[in-house]
């Protein structure tokens, strides 16, 4: 028969110290308290770029009033932006919807069968790695002027990103969960559709956010090294005149488009997995 | 005397109109000093590290040098480094400005020089068309773009034409030599800070005499002076290099004087005040150039 | 005439770069049409395995197995699962869950599956309980998710793993009562696995008896009480008792914890 | 005794040498699909932008020797891997934080993803004028644009470790530090790999851009020159060698990985 | 004396956005130093929710509970919890998962706790298994994975979820007898849900019957059969049928389906 457990010695009543609290993570903050906390962050961000530039004190890098007044300079007194961001959307829309259609599928592959992700694993670390920006003469002498470099540099800075996070989000999806579907009979394209897929959901929407956040960079990039029209151009005039504060107040509105597309992305999100 | 301390600042991408500043480096080096050169991808990085003192001196167009101005800086022009180089190429079957009505003409950017010069040579030739413009950054890239037929016309280097067709192709040619019409106007100028200039007086002074020195020897025998260029340029086949200096010397575009032209920065000026790139008497000769480093 | 036929199957689990488990050694079994066969053994004895491995979940390192006169090589139209860990999907409301089954199989249209969905889950005892979410619900409610969901699509045979494991004494009489009622109206073929003896008596047509790892067939006793049978009275039949007496001996020599 | 009981066996060095052999197809199949299909393109549209795979090669093997690339490697090797030692230690600890403490996540939670939606470029001129034409503004670019990606997936990462293991370790008495340590980190491992792999990526593109952008210097200098003079071979030369060096990287990662999470289905 | 006291607990589990369900409603319990309690009543009635509540993983709506003197107000150190759900690290060994415990509570050095360790993983019959990681056990060997943790740690008050769930008869009979003894050596107070009625007698010093959602107290049931108890014996003893009997029909007043 195995040993006895012996008592713990000295872990008597002292034991019983300080209270211990249970981590409680994904408790967001919510309403006005979660506001109060994002002004208050954006508020030590905004005194520590003003101090910090007015002893910079370069024409690079404009305070943080001169870009505000830039901001809104651009966007109600001039209206220089709205074009520009126009023109700019259309190919990142395109874009983006391509990466997305190529890299879910692609992502979810890779989780369900050990063989492609195998013969895809170093594609992915290629594409992760490969250096877009050295290769943007090549797409245009390959593909021309027109739209379509733009959208295939999207989906060449997007896709990856979107294939990795499917990917590991799948695979923490409970394998027994897929035993289960196709014991009563479901095809693979259910297992994909009913498991796979909702299963993956927070990290697919994970992946879609960078994602989102890969093609615009790629699509500010195309404009600034090739085919300066809409933002890329009005960023490379900017610079050309140093105007610095005009060049970032337009980097900052093109983050604040980014940024208000990836809280929508979050909020469907959020009606989405309410059973996390 | 005394070993100096020097760097040069380019623009991305040395070509062989920057070649005679390298050299006027290695000559330095060869008594005694310790040079250095960087090439900067943009212009508003490569005036950042002049006015932090980074590099000494830099090459760049007189519109950067204005820009940065306007903005604040207080940077001075203090010699010439070649003149406008700039040529209007279309595809074959155009015949002259006129021709370019409703077709696709690229250039680099709203704001850049290059695209003032084009607008120039358009009022100038033929003010009643109306091209379809394109914007492709590059003046390299607009070369290839218009070999490959994506483009009708556009406004590259010279130096870029002749890498990319050894001076000649059947599927383009030259519309204009801009040097033959702006020949006043500066393109490319050798830069510094004025906030730093005095204590580095001598180590420019002595740069800019090395540069000149160059130049007459590129006058001398263009031929010769290929084969010196050639290896600073990757790739470029030596008889290539040669055809390009020998463009360049026939149409006399780097500076026979030493001394920097009042008249011809003052021209400069009016030309960007005209292409509505500076408030008409917010730029003088004297507070972007410096007469007195040249002028000795 | 058997509808499972399992013949000298061996299994081996080899995860890479760990040592082996041989978890099943020559195991051969025969069920005939729907005959109600419960496994009983020792924890870790391979029950669940074998389980797995009718239902074409794990392919068998040797031997083969038959279903329906098809050899197995993959989950199949042929048989449900009630799976020991529930696989309830979190995303997805009680209801959702249970019709999972029936729209894999294209039962009906959306109605007539919900509908057939209520009355299963009405059947387990968790009327009212529809739209709640498995996260939301206690262990015993989400295992009778999990088997409205398995009794609600007819296949011919029912495998199921432990499937009243975590429900209290009650309530799984009465389960027991539903299962046999369903079984024998429905006329399909039932495995069932589960630690309690007089349970594995009293449904059984057949129990097997497995013996401790690697897991191997002791003993196949026929269970030949009458059928309908009511519970309470089957357990108080001298045969009955003496059955268990029988089962809790064999058990105790097959028995891991004696043998170390 | 036969070949297949040999096989079988598996320890006989034959075996071993067959096993090799099948990893490395199964493992770089689809990599070799792609070269293949690259070398017949090449071959067949006979493109300036899309010389074959083999004249690419060819051209590496020429920069490294005789091109003196190699004289670059040092020093943009070294800024990549300081920059990304960096930015691992940034985005980890951030990332951690911001997973644990949900008013930092709030504060932060938007900025990073806006930091991680700006192309890293236009930070260059910040990053120039703060550290001047040093390494540590190369390194600077390699840290913007590997860490904002490290930081997202691993505050995610935190934020969705199982419930019931933080509450076992709660009932055990285990402190926040330790639950931590012990039981979110683990927990959250497999997806902050994810996040290392993507950061490892950005990172090499951080060094490349940081070379192409600021000043041409080090191979991704190089890498813009060529594109300037329309050399596109050298370009894909270039292009192919820091794929390939990211492939390395990536299969550390992998090994590191599989060595830490056998524990994964 | 009592060592637990839940005075007038009430717990409404409320999910942003979803129906709220009131799990436990007005619940009076106390529990004296040493004693074995069990917790009996139909699936769904709040069983875990109440154990939960004591070991401070749950801040229940109303009322408050006591333990050791000291008011809970979040998981300590004076109680251990056996899960359900078994919650086992799936990175962490047999053996790392059951020091883990121990380490948590800074006992011994690492030889001490693994020394430690190896004898409970022995006393749960795993011995062998301390280097698998959990997803290479049987649902059975889990749970008594997660068993030997709560052992091997000495709390003086020892809450365990339906720990003999998923373990066959033989299993379960051993680890009855096995807690037994390390309670009545120890000196612990045990409170011990379970579905199994003879095992809550058994084992029993008194016996809490719940009635269906909302969870509250039907009746406390002292079993006062002498100590040490032979379970073979005590299963014979005419009391021990009577009570049972009388648990069943209580039960069955008790219980949802019935009410349904
Ligand atoms: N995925 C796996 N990898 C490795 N070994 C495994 C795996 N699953 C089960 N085993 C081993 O195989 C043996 C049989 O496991 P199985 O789950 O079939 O037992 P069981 O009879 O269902 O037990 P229980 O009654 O406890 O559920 C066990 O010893 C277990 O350790
Ligand atoms: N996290 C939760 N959110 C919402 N409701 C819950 C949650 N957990 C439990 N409930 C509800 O509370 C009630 C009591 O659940 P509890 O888990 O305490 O039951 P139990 O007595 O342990 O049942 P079982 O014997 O089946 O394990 C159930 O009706 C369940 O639906
Ligand atoms: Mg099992
Ligand atoms: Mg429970």
């Amino acid at each position: 028969m195995a040993g006895s457990i012996s008592p713990a010695v000295g872990t008597g009543p002292a034991v019983s110290g300080k209270p211990i609290h249970i981590l409680n993570l994904r408790k967001d903050l919510t309403g006005p308290q979660a506001l109060v906390v994002r002004i208050l962050a954006l508020v030590v961000f905004a005194v520590l770029w003003q101090f910090a530039a007015e002893a910079a004190d370069s024409i690079l890098i404009p305070t943080f009033t001169e870009t505000m007044e830039a901001i809104y300079q651009t966007a109600f007194v001039t209206g220089e932006i709205w074009p520009a961001l126009w023109v700019s959307n259309l190919p990142l829309i395109i874009g983006f919807a391509v990466s997305v259609l190529i890299s879910v599928p692609l992502g979810l592959a890779m989780a369900r069968w050990k063989a492609i992700d195998a013969a895809l694993s170093p594609v992915i670390a290629l594409a992760l790695a490969l250096p877009i920006a050295p290769l943007i003469p090549v797409v245009l002498v390959a593909l021309g002027m027109g739209m379509t470099p733009k959208v295939v540099i999207i989906v060449l800075f997007s896709w990856v990103f979107i294939a990795t996070n499917v990917r590991a989000g799948a695979r923490r999806v409970d394998k027994s969960l897929v035993e289960m579907a196709q014991s009563y009979g479901a095809t693979e394209g259910q297992v994909w559709w009913r498991i796979l897929i909702p299963g993956a959901i927070p990290a697919v929407f994970a992946g879609l956010r960078i994602g989102l956040g890969r093609a615009f960079a790629g699509m500010v990039i195309v404009e600034l090294i090739m085919l300066p029209i809409g933002i890329g151009a009005l960023l490379l005039d900017y610079r050309g005149d140093f105007k610095a504060g005009l060049l970032y107040a337009t980097t900052i509105l093109v983050m604040v488009e980014a940024v208000i597309l990836a809280l929508l992305m979050q909020a469907l999100e959020r009606r989405l997995i309410q059973w996390k | 005397q005394d070993a100096g301390n020097l760097t040069l600042g380019f623009p991305g991408g040395v070509g062989p109109t920057d070649i005679p500043a390298i050299l006027a480096l290695q000559e330095l080096e060869a008594q005694g000093w310790t040079t250095n050169y960087i090439e900067f991808d943009s212009p508003d990085i490569q005036t950042q590290a002049l006015l932090n003192g980074d590099i000494q001196v830099a090459s760049m167009g007189p519109a950067t040098v204005f820009a940065a101005n306007i903005a604040g800086a207080d940077l001075r022009i203090v010699s010439n480094n070649n003149s406008i180089d700039f040529i209007v190429l279309a595809k074959t079957g155009i015949e002259e400005c006129a021709d370019l009505d409703g077709e696709i003409v690229a250039y680099h950017s709203t704001g850049s020089t290059t695209t003032a010069h084009l607008y120039r040579y358009i009022a100038d030739n033929c003010p009643e068309i109306t091209p379809n413009y394109m914007v492709l950054s590059g003046s390299a890239n607009r070369a290839a773009a218009l070999l490959n037929g994506q483009i009708a016309g556009t406004i590259v280097r010279m130096e870029d034409w002749i890498a990319a067709t050894g001076g000649e192709d059947e599927r383009a040619k030259i519309l204009a030599l801009l040097a033959e019409t702006q020949s006043t106007l500066l393109t490319q100028t050798i830069v510094v800070s004025a906030k730093n200039v005095e204590a580095e007086r001598g180590e420019v002074e002595a740069f800019v005499d090395a540069l000149h020195a160059q130049f007459a020897k590129v006058y001398e025998d263009p031929a010769a002076y290929a084969e010196l260029a050639a290896p600073y340029l990757d790739g470029a086949s030596v008889e290539t290099v040669a055809a390009v200096y020998g463009a360049l010397v026939e149409s006399e575009l780097f500076p026979k004087e030493k001394a920097l032209s009042p008249d011809q920065i003052a021209d400069t000026i009016a030309f960007y005040e005209e292409a509505g790139r500076a408030e008409p008497g917010a730029l003088t000769p004297e507070n972007v150039a410096d007469f007195t480093l040249a002028d000795r | 005439m058997s509808i499972i036929s399992v013949s000298d199957l061996t299994h081996q689990y080899a995860v890479e770069g760990r040592e082996k488990t041989l978890a099943l050694s020559n195991v051969n079994l025969e069920i005939k049409k729907n005959e109600f066969v419960t496994l009983l053994g020792p924890s870790g004895c391979g029950k669940t395995t074998l389980m797995r491995a009718i239902g074409g979940l794990v392919s068998p390192t040797q031997g083969t197995i038959t279903v329906n006169g098809k050899k197995v090589d993959g989950p199949n139209q042929d048989s449900a699962i009630v799976f020991q860990s529930f696989a309830l999907m979190p995303w997805a409301s009680v209801l959702q869950n249970v019709t999972f089954g029936l729209e894999m199989r294209g039962v009906g249209n959306k109605t007539e599956r919900e509908h057939k969905a209520m009355a299963a889950i009405a059947q387990v005892g968790l009327k009212g309980f529809e739209n709640k979410l498995p996260k939301e619900l206690s262990g015993g409610m989400q295992q009778r998710v999990g088997l409205a969901r398995a009794l609600v699509v007819s296949t011919p045979v029912l495998l199921m793993d432990e499937p009243f494991g975590a429900l209290d004494q009650q309530t799984r009489r009465y389960m027991q009562e539903e299962l046999l009622r369903i079984w024998q109206e429905d006329q399909r073929t039932v495995v069932f696995v589960t630690h309690d003896m007089e349970e594995a008596i009293m449904l059984a047509d057949k129990v097997v008896l497995m013996s401790a790892r690697p897991g191997r067939i002791e003993e196949v006793i026929d269970v030949t009480f009458p059928r309908p049978r009511d519970p309470d009275a089957v357990e108080r039949l001298p045969e009955f008792v003496e059955l268990k007496e029988h089962l809790w001996r064999r058990l105790r020599q097959a028995h891991e914890l004696n043998a170390a | 005794m036969t070949m297949s009981s040999v096989a079988i066996q598996g320890d006989s060095p034959t075996a071993g040498f067959v096993r090799v052999i099948r990893n490395i197809t199964a493992n770089w199949m689809g990599m070799i699909v792609i070269a293949l299909i690259w070398e017949v393109a090449g071959q067949i549209f006979q493109q300036p932008w899309l010389p074959p795979l083999s004249r690419v090669l060819t051209r590496m093997v020429e920069l490294f020797t005789t091109g003196g690339l190699s004289q670059h490697l040092v020093a943009s090797l070294s800024s990549l891997a300081i920059g990304f030692a960096i930015a691992l230690a940034i985005g980890l600890v951030v990332g951690v934080l911001m997973g644990l403490f949900n008013t930092i996540y709030t504060a932060l939670d938007v900025y990073v993803n806006a930091m991680l939606f700006t192309p890293g470029l236009i930070f260059a001129p910040i990053l120039f004028a703060i550290f001047g034409l040093s390494d540590a503004t190369r390194i600077s670019v390699v840290v913007i644009y590997a860490v904002f990606i490290i930081i997202i997936n691993t505050a995610a990462a935190v934020r969705n470790v199982d419930r019931p293991l933080i509450e076992m370790a709660a009932s055990y008495g285990a402190n926040r530090r330790t639950t931590v340590f012990r039981i979110v980190l683990p927990d959250a491992f497999p997806l902050i790999i994810a996040g290392l792999r993507m950061g490892a990526g950005r990172a090499v593109k951080g060094m490349v851009n940081g070379e192409m952008f600021i000043a041409l210097i080090g191979i991704g200098g190089q890498a813009a020159r060529y594109g300037k003079q329309f050399d596109f071979t050298s370009v894909w030369a270039i292009s192919v060698f820091i794929m390939i060096l990211a492939v390395v990287i990536n299969q550390v990662v992998t090994w590191i990985e599989k060595r830490l999470t056998a524990w994964v289905d």
